[in-house]
């Protein structure tokens, strides 16, 4: 488990190795990719392990009875207990495949959401949202009734807890926010905000879709009752992703699509529904991918995600540091401290859209992410119609930041010419 | 290296040409591109000949969809409607003479798409008038 | 286009290098791979181009205003074309991916469905249909009191048109049919029964989960509504597939899941949605696997589709002479001609369950299916729980099926033992 | 080659034992594997000392469900139910003898299920009886 592994700095430099994107020449640099909280890089494992199925044991799972189809069922559902475990999950049932994270918030609104939300109800969300935890329950509360609250940030991005204890004193039906910001970097106190849901009768769903990649994630720990993730950010192939629910919940569920694979028995104008978690897979599952984050977990858990959140934080840290001293002017948004974000420094440069800065960082192989990073209200919030942003993985270096740096006074100085 | 951004871009972006509001514009229309937050408002005035007798906006946003607002606007000014309904997006690409990258197109042709919006709704407002 | 292409032989035992399977031994065999119609065997073409998204261009698509953000996000939306053309459809705005046949439809009855279809309105189906063509309706019919009428079929698997006139006299709001059953190989007439449909005023969706992949499909010589058809059946990867309809259609239809990419504008209580397709499009999508199917469409329409049916039809007649020949009392489902049927052959032994068939077979490294292929209504209609059936693609040979007719022979040998 | 299905358990496929139904049965219930179509339905008569007294099954399906039930209800004759509910699924693997690969475990596990499920049945029925 990744909790037990002892802290040992995580070198990303011979990390980077296992990453064939590294060898990849641009314009005689390797690629400074700082977009990993959009998405994170592939490491050969998970490349091979992808190939794997797909060259020698291609099938159909759960219904061939024939070798390859029994190792593609090993493997798919081997890939779900490798999940379960570095969740910590209490067993592999509790572990739905899903195309993304978001697919796993559009399928808690429309099945325990359908079902228990009534008009009138609230559910509380917060202002740091990526558009995939709150457009779900928009629709959600179109169709029933419901009325979204708003958990407020303060200047650093925080959640105002006192806020939120008022609305939780209004007895919600359910709380669901993100553990960690993908704009701002902000690790929001998720045992904390469970338990007080919790105590105020309502259930939690946490979007872990930028918590899973940077530290360890103990779902029995945080104690919610939903927590979701795309397997694309966490070193895994586009396609994969996972909803963890209590097994109670599950089973209470009414499904999400109709189709193969989870149903029990069907005539022709009924049908019963299979054991949880395949009730909520209907049809050919995403096998490649599902096998493929598999491989993402183990290479994970493997370095420790101790270590990974340490690095992390370094490379934070250093961030936070250099930038305001190298690039004058820079607007740093979020958590002053690095032991409060992620691995996601967000910014602004006063003489330059967002956007331009992507572009003449681009001419340098410095690859960040510019625009509203799926979060508009949030962005309304900051009173910034964009920022820039620079989000880190295993394999970022401090010489990723320092080309950075070098990049962005090299923006200052076209935007200064001839002024 | 910098041609990336031509002097002239960052120049119209600095200070751009026509930048601000109309008296009384026979068509005021806003575009926006939510993905990027770039935004501009474009107002145009014709004259009995129908031909665009003044132009203006204002905006925010990169330097690529405020300068190809500056530029464009500069163009437009004396042609026939009929003539701006038929502009070329390849118009604000050679306008801006740098190379656009496919994720940038959106900003360089913001402009294009509200001057097209505000002179069909002139024309729009034409014909209803003249039905 | 497909129809243009002259009629060439295709030649299997050349085309099985592409496909790096055949490359495994199975105790000193290669594996006579008959399970085609629930998943395809991949080519390296489609293998090598999900691993150069994995490891060369690794990036989210349509936001990285960076080189390898710019290239995914072009192969990203050029798979789509490719689809397009691959379809005949009119433009690629009419191409939706999904993760599979499944979802399509899902997507089809939860958002067209859920708008136009009111209580007491009539969904005609067949009782040919696959799990996934059944369900989602069920599910509809639940929520909204519509009714479900299925078109009968005859012994030998096909519609009965006659019925289906009768039902359609019933002016039925849409007419959800498969162009090629599953279980049977049936081929249905698609054009006529939309034509027939349209009529009637009742809108037509086409499951060419099994068309798809033995024919050229022409979305627009057939006139239908809505096609829907899995990747992973198409030499593609799991994780792949397309929605096509007509953009009218697509544009009047509300969103089906809510997060990033289907929005325009998100305020924190109300937002406004992308153009189609990616209205359709929530959330990362699953990048790799699309562009592994634009990869195997290409690889398709090289080949030539017209080509592939006529392989297919060689095989099938080829198998539906040789079983009845070779295998004592072996009975045959579905239409007695080649002509009439895709290349699926299915079947049962008087001695042995279909479940011991395939396991005895496994262990000549003959892989076939054997269940109810999701088509359990069927199968209560032909009197049978379970049936044994061997399908075919591209790489296909009539070695496959010499090997199947003396595996059979062999599971009669064992049965017969000491009886 | 063959062993993949011994003779015995050809046999008891051919001519399952215990095969029919029971007059008065204290529990009678059906299992079935839907993904197979396997399906049986199994009868228990319990003795005054809560023993197995009799056991009779009907089903149709593959030769691994059919000769499983088999097998497993001339075991359980004479056992008594605490002792039934407690089988282990290998009991059942162990009697049929071969191995069985996991997308088969279903069928070689149906007989085992339904039985416990009968004895549970039987047993629900006697402590509902003496509340
Ligand atoms: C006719 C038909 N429809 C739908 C499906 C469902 O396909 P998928 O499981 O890829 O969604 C299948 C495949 O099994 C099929 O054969
Ligand atoms: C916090 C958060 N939630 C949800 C998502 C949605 O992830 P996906 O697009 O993989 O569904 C993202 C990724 O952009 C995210 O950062």
């Amino acid at each position: 488990m990744g909790s037990m592994t002892a802290l040992r700095p995580l070198d990303p430099v011979a990390l980077r190795r296992d990453f064939p994107l590294f060898e990849r020449d641009f314009g005689g640099r390797t690629l400074a990719y700082l977009d990993s909280a959009a998405t994170s890089l592939k490491p050969r494992a998970v490349i091979e392990a992808v190939d794997g199925y797909n060259a020698r044991y291609t099938a159909n799972v759960h219904r061939g009875i024939y070798t390859t189809g029994e190792e593609a069922t090993a493997a798919y559902e081997g890939a779900r207990e490798k999940v379960a475990r570095f969740l910590n999950a209490a067993e592999s049932a509790e572990i739905v495949f899903v195309r993304n994270a978001t697919e796993a918030i559009n399928l808690v609104a429309a099945t325990w959401g359908q079902v228990n939300v009534r008009a009138g109800d609230r559910i509380v969300l917060t202002e740091l949202e990526h558009h995939a935890n709150l457009i779900p329950w928009q629709l959600l509360a179109q169709r029933t009734g419901a009325v979204l609250e708003f958990i407020p940030i303060d200047d650093e991005g925080r959640l105002d807890q006192a806020a939120y204890a008022a609305l939780l004193a209004t007895a919600p039906r359910l709380v669901a926010f993100t553990a960690v910001s993908n704009a701002l970097g902000t690790i929001d106190p998720v045992r904390e905000m469970t338990a007080a849901a919790h105590a105020a009768g309502a259930l939690v769903l946490v979007d872990a879709a930028q918590a899973v990649p940077h530290a360890f994630v103990d779902v029995q720990a945080w104690g919610a009752d939903f927590v979701v993730f795309s397997g694309h950010k966490v070193l895994g192939p586009t396609g994969s992703g996972a909803l963890w629910a209590r097994r109670a919940l599950l089973e209470a569920m009414p499904p999400f699509m109709g189709g193969g694979e989870m149903i029990r028995e069907v005539r022709l104008r009924s049908a019963t529904w299979n054991d949880v978690p395949w009730k909520f897979e209907a049809g050919t599952p995403d096998v490649a991918a599902a096998i493929g984050l598999g491989a993402a977990v183990d290479y994970l858990a493997a370095i420790g995600m101790e270590n990974v959140r340490e690095h992390e934080r370094g490379l934070t840290r250093y961030a936070l540091e250099l930038l305001p001293r190298e690039v004058p002017g820079i607007r740093l948004f979020g958590p002053r401290s690095a032991d409060e974000r992620a691995g996601i420094v967000t910014f602004t440069l006063p003489e330059a859209h967002p956007h331009d800065v992507a572009t003449l960082l681009d001419r340098d192989a410095i690859a960040i992410r510019a625009g509203h990073h799926c979060t508009q209200p949030l962005h309304e919030r900051l009173g910034e119609p964009a920022t820039a942003r620079a989000s880190f993985n295993v394999y970022s270096t401090t010489e990723d930041l320092d080309r950075l740096a070098a990049g962005l006074r090299s923006v200052q100085r076209v935007f200064a010419r001839s002024a | 290296m910098d041609d990336l951004y031509r002097d002239e871009i960052l120049e119209h972006y600095r200070r751009p040409h026509n930048f601000g509001t109309l008296e009384s514009p026979d068509a005021s229309v806003e575009g926006s591109n939510p993905l990027c937050g770039d935004r501009i408002t474009l107002m145009l005035a014709v004259g009995e000949d129908g031909r665009v007798e003044d132009v203006a906006f204002t905006g925010r946003g990169c330097a690529i969809s405020q300068a190809s607002a500056s530029m464009l606007t500069d163009e437009i000014r004396g042609r026939s409607l009929a003539e701006v309904e038929e502009l070329t997006n390849q118009v604000v690409l050679d306008l801006l003479g740098i190379e656009i990258s496919p994720a940038r197109l959106k900003c360089a042709l913001l402009s294009i798409d509200t001057v097209k919006k505000a002179a069909a709704q002139v024309r729009g407002a034409g014909d209803a008038a003249g039905a």
